[in-house]
């Protein structure tokens, strides 16, 4: 008999957590890899609030999720406006490409 | 070449994008506008390369409607080619045969009786209207409004009505032929312009509420491709466009043909915002006054109009004309104040029934020629703002 | 088996199944399209987890805004339409295999692990309460947080802007 | 100004290239031989006494079987009221109706094969269109033209219609053309 | 066959109207029935041990039904069934009791709401546009002023071909359309059409249906980035720039009301205006009624409507975001607009404008709320019910159609200046001052109350103004726009 408690939220938050490192290391898109960080993000969201539900019983998770979906916005913003600056100057968005030290 | 000359004064292309959309580089691309398009009137084909909303330049590809009219010219009489001339500029069919036979009567030296003048420049005025209402209609959908299409067609319909009863048809008329008229005016035709003017004149007013001077038209059309009136001169423009420009040019009045001489009527142009009803926004030139210039001039002709009712003599509505009428040797240039601008035919002759050459200067094929000229560093929103406010008809461009 | 736990393994497949799609997709508007599917599964999820404001607060900003953000960064970055770039075959390689390892590892911990629950709390009305612990426990990091946005904003803006003329 | 006294300017400017002068026919016209047509269209459009602001039409006239071009070109001087144009760019907008300040038809006679002239886009914009039309049509080369292409015809097109010794061909692109008489078989 | 439908055609729409609103309105009759029998039941049996109430079996209300079991709401002596009507009516009020059934019926009720509303708007447009460009729009489908046309188009939508370009992503071209229609379909989970009629009754339920508004916009980008056109990728370019940008100043007017009620419950926002007239939102105090414009602004440019329909700008995109698509994904691009218009409309309604209830007092109606089944039914025309919500929301969908067919478009320079630095500022400044509104001045002081008196006014008069015109317009609409069947000329 499935049963649904803190443990599978956690394993579910983990599979999130991997595939978004997963991306992160080896996509070679810019955007790729800042959808690999959301991922990372949510996974870390998931458990807080699951934690805060099933264990704590107090909505602190909840405000730490906010927190994090709040800052989470605020990168993608200045990781957007940073890949479109990069784009211009190398014309492509492939991260490899980017190893040179020039303004 | 001094400084004063005016090719000199010519203005850098009157962009109207704001800076921030000017200054923000991305990626151009090249864009096909047409000739599948719902804003071109047609089949007038734009190459744009744009980046993002931005037009750096639009390149107009003309020749879809490429009908040989010329060519055709060549191998039929004059009274055969008159219907062609209808062809031309669909809107304006009244106009096109006028100046055809004007150019043709002028080779042979035919004299048209007096009847016929009226009988022409009644039915010319009234296309005029008859086009300007389909203009007017088709800016506002270009712009983005539907709605004045269906009254324009709504009042257009009284005078294709008119149309009909004369001659029959209700868009290719072949009706001012060389000589004069081909018919007279049907019984009764008198009673009903009268009251069609009647009815028309106020509606002019209740557009211009309508649309004219909606803040959004004003917004989107005011101070967008503005050509100054030596670029105006210099590209050869004419019409509603020139005079949207400031330059009071009108072939019925600079260099009378036909019997305009005997009417009272103002020429309209573009004036700068702020003076008397204009919006502030305006700048004389822009893609408002061409349009708000077409409102006038429905005004004026229906003035024309109503003179020519009260002037209207009896008599004979045409010359006699030769069955084979053999065009004398040697050539003439010959313009008319067109709906679009100065419609101008060249007849060569030869002392054959049919011409060497009869070339036609289309006014919508020079209007259109700026176009490169204006659509740059606009939005992409201007374009069809700009080209609809210089109102060409492909028909005419293409021949 | 209750609503609540089919609910669950349906969103869990759901969130899985994009996350992996995610993984999997080399067309990097189709990561998108995976990535909203997590979102919203997760956003779904925070509801089972009687977390409602923060369900519908996740469907505002990372749905509605930041994947709208990412998406439009995708088309003003990519030159051609559905440009590939593959990851490279040993990176891939390693990188799978640590992340499976790790996973493995995550599993057999969380699985050991002698959680012992509380029971359940239904909050009252969990936006009032979030209200007052914003502005009273959280009230620094809810200022700062607020700093941090006006400096993004200004950052962006600034990173965004065109290129000096030299 | 009439169109004897711009000829007379002209003959006195110009005494080489100005060949005949019909102004008293129905068509105004001077002949202009074909180099020295851009600097006399220059002249026309900047001399003060003429001042041709706008140039209307270019229209060739294939003159087969002589072996010979014409090209007309139409010329119109817009004074604005208060003087030239020059002195106007931008006109008061109560202005009075500007003024015709004469017209005049510019022949320039080309050989039939290989018709060579130098364009004036430089001098009118729109010229521009006009000579690509003339180009397309009737096969005229205009040096110095910004944009050489054919301008209704489809730029693949083979030959120049508006010669009198053009043959309709019989397919485009493997489209059957209709021809006269091809329609009506169908 | 036909010429007898010709003939009874406008019988016929009219049966129909009425047999769709009473098939809408008997499921939740007879769950109320339900709720008020298990209440009863409860007290009368003391089961209700858990704060629950108790689940009935069949033939606790069949004898219910045959009034062998007495209670509150038990039903009166000679509306008493007999023996196999009672077994008959309680097999079918049974399944009702249960979470599921009624959740069933409530997704059951908002498709098919949200179909039959877009086919009824889209076929009143149509008409509305035609009569203020002086024609008849469609006439012929169906006999009385071409009732079915929306019907026929939407079978002919369904049998066309679902064409796909060549070059196009076709997986997310596919998806696009569902993940557009999907959002516009979820919201109306939230939305209550009063305050018994509503699936899920969120705590949080305004930020859900903004939070649909905006996943909705993904579907509009996917579908102009996988159709591989240039033209759909402007339109779904300017949706993004559009919606990004208006969802702010949207999102302050919705604050606006929030803070004056201190609820994000759609349902407890509109009960708080059943006193009337003068209790609805908007006419609180002068901020509430700019946030009230505000937010309509806003919402036509998040519906993408004219004058902010950019991103389907005909005459300058072709068809901006949706140039690719044909037959059923098309038709749910534009579902998915139509409900989204009923949505804003709704919610203007349920956020300022008295959402269900009349402008009568509820007050006045109460007796009728517990009466008999037909006093009930009276009551929710008279003073609050969903019809008085959905006719609101036609009303302001009947305003966004007037503002398409009389405006011009604007400019993408001008809506995102309209936005930025119009609208946000406006917006925040309401804000600002409605908060010290609402701090300084309770409603029950003179300035107060006179501002309620004021604003009220002022609504009163716009509202009655408006549907003047219209009323007005539509009398007079042959001597007004005339017609395109041409007058003939005198002579003719």
């Amino acid at each position: 008999m499935l049963t649904v408690g803190l443990t599978q939220y956690l394993v579910l938050a983990a599979f999130l957590f991997c595939c978004g490192l997963f991306v992160m290391t080896t996509k070679r898109n810019a955007v790729g890899i800042l959808i690999g960080v959301e991922l990372v993000l949510n996974a870390a969201c998931l458990n807080l609030v699951a934690f805060s539900r099933y264990r704590v019983g107090t909505i602190d998770g909840q405000i730490a999720t906010l927190f994090i979906i709040v800052l989470a916005a605020a990168e993608a913003a200045v990781a957007i406006a940073i890949f479109v600056n990069y784009y211009r100057t190398l014309a492509t968005i492939d991260v490899d490409k980017g190893d040179e030290l020039r303004g | 070449m001094s400084d004063t000359d005016i090719h000199s004064q010519r203005e850098a292309p009157p962009g109207t994008a704001p800076a921030a959309a000017r200054e923000l580089r991305t990626e151009e691309m090249l864009v096909n506008m047409g000739p599948q398009h719902p804003s071109t009137h047609g089949v007038l084909r734009l190459m744009l390369r744009t980046d993002g909303e931005l037009i750096l330049e639009a390149i107009p590809h003309i020749g879809y409607l490429h009908r040989c009219a010329e060519k055709i010219g060549e191998n039929v009489t004059p009274v055969q080619f008159v219907p062609m001339t209808d062809r031309l500029d669909y809107l304006t069919g009244m106009n096109n045969n006028h100046g055809f036979s004007l150019a043709v009567e002028k080779l042979c030296g035919l004299e048209v009786p007096e009847r016929g003048h009226y009988i022409r420049v009644i039915m010319c005025e009234l296309n005029r209207i008859a086009s300007h209402l389909v203009s007017f209609g088709c800016y506002g959908m270009d712009i983005g409004a539907f709605t004045p299409f269906l009254y324009g067609f709504r009042e257009r319909e009284y005078i294709l009505d008119l149309f009909e009863a004369t001659c029959g048809a209700r868009l290719t008329y072949n009706y001012l032929t060389i000589g004069g008229a081909s018919l007279d005016l049907p019984e009764g035709f008198v009673e009903r312009l009268a009251w069609f003017l009647d009815y028309f004149e106020p509606k002019i007013d209740e557009y211009n509420n309508l649309l004219s001077f909606n803040y959004i038209f004003i917004k989107r059309t005011a101070n967008v491709g503005v050509i100054s009136a030596a670029d105006a001169l210099a590209y050869g423009l004419t019409g509603p466009c020139l005079r949207g420009s400031g330059v009071k040019w009108d072939l019925r009045r600079c260099v009378p043909y036909e019997i305009y001489d005997r009417f009272e009527f103002d020429i309209p142009v573009g004036v700068p915002g702020g003076n008397a009803g204009i919006p502030p926004e305006v700048v004389v030139g822009d893609s408002w006054s061409r349009y708000y210039v077409r409102m006038l001039e429905m005004k004026q002709s229906v003035r024309i109009l109503r003179q020519c009712l009260k002037q209207l003599a009896g008599g004979e509505f045409r010359a006699k004309v030769p069955r084979t009428l053999k065009l004398p040797a040697g050539e003439v240039y010959l313009e008319v104040e067109g709906v679009r601008g100065q419609l101008g035919f060249l007849v060569v002759g030869e002392n054959k029934p049919i011409p060497r050459r009869v070339k036609i200067r289309g006014p919508s094929f020079c209007n259109l020629c700026i176009v490169p000229h204006v659509c740059r560093q606009v939005l992409l929103a201007d374009v069809p703002a700009i080209v609809g406010s210089i109102d060409v008809v492909m028909g005419e461009v293409d021949r | 088996m209750s609503g609540e736990v089919l609910a669950f393994y349906l969103l869990a497949a759901l969130a899985a199944g994009s996350a992996l799609g995610c993984v999997i997709a080399t067309n990097i508007v189709r990561m998108a399209m995976c990535l909203l599917g997590t979102l919203g599964a997760v956003a779904l999820l925070y509801f089972l987890l009687s977390a409602n404001f923060l369900a519908v607060i996740q469907l505002v900003v990372y749905a509605g805004g930041t994947l709208i953000l990412i998406v439009f960064g995708i088309m003003v970055t990519s030159r051609t339409y559905g440009e590939k770039l593959k990851p490279r075959t040993s990176e891939a390689l390693i990188g799978t295999i640590v992340v499976l390892a790790l996973f493995a590892g995550l599993v057999a911990i969380l699985l050991r692990a002698p959680w012992t629950p509380v029971a359940p709390t239904e909050p009252s009305n969990s936006v009032a309460q979030i209200g007052q612990e914003l502005l009273g426990t959280y009230l620094v990091p809810f200022e700062l947080a607020s700093v941090l946005l006006l400096a993004v904003m200004i950052g962006a803006a600034y990173l965004a802007q065109p290129a000096k003329k030299e | 100004m009439t169109a004897q006294e711009i000829v007379d300017i002209l003959k006195q400017r110009f005494p080489a290239a100005v060949a005949d002068a019909a102004v008293e026919g129905l068509h105004p016209c001077v002949a202009v031989t074909p180099e020295a047509w851009h600097d006399v269209a220059l002249f026309l459009r900047d001399d003060p006494r003429v001042a041709m602001n706008m140039l209307r039409c270019i229209s060739g006239v294939d003159l087969h079987p002589e072996a010979e071009i014409d090209l007309f070109y139409e010329l119109i001087a817009m004074r604005a009221p208060g003087g030239t144009a020059r002195q106007e760019p931008r006109p008061p907008p109560s202005a009075d109706i500007w003024q015709n300040g004469g017209t005049i038809a510019i022949r320039v006679r080309l050989p039939r094969d290989n018709p060579h002239v130098r364009s004036v886009a430089d001098v009118w914009p729109t010229a521009d269109w006009h000579e690509r039309e003339a180009f397309d049509l009737l096969g005229v080369t205009f040096d110095g033209h910004p944009d050489p292409r054919r301008i209704l015809c489809p730029d693949d097109w083979i030959g120049h219609p508006l010669r009198k010794d053009y043959e309709f061909p019989k397919e485009y692109d493997s489209i059957p053309a209709a021809a006269a008489g091809a329609a009506s078989s169908e | 066959m036909g010429s007898i439908l010709r003939k009874v055609a406008l019988p016929i729409f009219l049966i129909g109207v009425a047999a769709i609103m009473g098939i809408a309105w008997a499921p939740a009759l007879l769950c109320g029935t339900v709720d008020s029998m298990r209440d009863d039941l409860g007290t009368w049996y003391k089961w209700d041990l858990r704060g629950e109430r108790p689940t009935l079996t069949v033939g606790n209300i069949r004898q219910y039904l045959e009034g062998s079991i007495e209670g509150q709401f038990a039903p009166a002596a000679h509306v008493r069934f007999g023996h196999s009507t009672a077994v008959a009516f309680a097999y079918v009020l049974w399944p009702l009791q249960f979470r599921i059934t009624r959740d069933v019926l409530a997704v059951v009720g908002v498709v098919g709401f949200v179909s039959l509303f877009a086919m009824f708007a889209i076929w009143w447009e149509r008409k509305v546009a035609a009569r203020m460009q002086s024609r008849l729009g469609p006439m012929r489908v169906g006999g009385w002023h071409g009732w079915a046309q929306s019907l026929a188009d939407g079978l002919k939508l369904l049998q066309k071909e679902d064409i796909f370009i060549e070059g196009a992503d076709r997986p997310l071209f596919r998806m696009a359309a569902y993940v557009a229609f999907v959002p516009a379909l979820g919201l109306f989970i939230a939305l209550p059409f009063s305050a018994a009629w509503i699936a899920r009754d969120l705590d949080v339920g305004l930020i859900f249906i903004f939070a649909m508004f905006g996943v909705g916009v993904l579907g509009v980008l996917i579908a102009g980035w996988a159709s591989n056109n240039k033209w759909s990728m402007f339109g779904a370019m300017r949706e993004a720039c559009q919606m990004i940008s208006y969802e702010i100043p949207l999102g302050f007017a919705l604050l606006v009301p929030i803070m004056t009620v201190g609820t994000l419950r759609l349902t407890t926002i509109g009960d708080l205006q059943s006193g009337g007239f003068q209790t609805w939102l908007a006419f609180r105090n002068p901020f509430l009624l700019a946030a009230a414009l505000l937010f309509f602004i806003a919402a036509l440019a998040s519906c993408k409507r004219a004058p902010f329909d950019l991103p389907e700008a005909e005459s300058e995109l072709v068809a901006g975001f949706h140039t690719e698509y044909s037959g059923f994904r098309w038709a749910l691009f534009f579902f998915a607009e139509y409900a989204e218009m009923f949505a804003a409309g709704a919610l203007a309604a349920i956020l300022f404008f008295g959402a269900w209830h009349s402008p009568l007092p509820a007050a006045w109606g109460e007796s009728w709320r517990h009466g008999p089944l037909w006093q009930q039914a009276l009551h929710g025309v008279v003073f609050s019910g969903p019809l008085w919500l959905i006719g609101k929301g036609i009303f302001f969908v009947y305003v966004q159609m007037w503002l398409r067919w009389t405006l011009p478009r604007i400019r993408l320079d001008q809506v995102m200046y309209a936005c930025v630095q119009v609208m946000l500022p406006l917006a925040m400044l309401v804000l600002l001052a409605n908060t010290f509104w609402e701090w300084l001045v309770p409603s029950r002081s003179v300035l107060g109350m006179a501002a309620n008196a004021v604003c009220t006014a002022v609504g009163a008069v716009a509202v009655l103004a408006i549907i003047g015109i219209s009323i007005y317009g539509f009398v007079n609409r042959r001597r007004l726009v005339g017609t395109l069947v041409v007058k003939h000329l005198p002579g003719a």
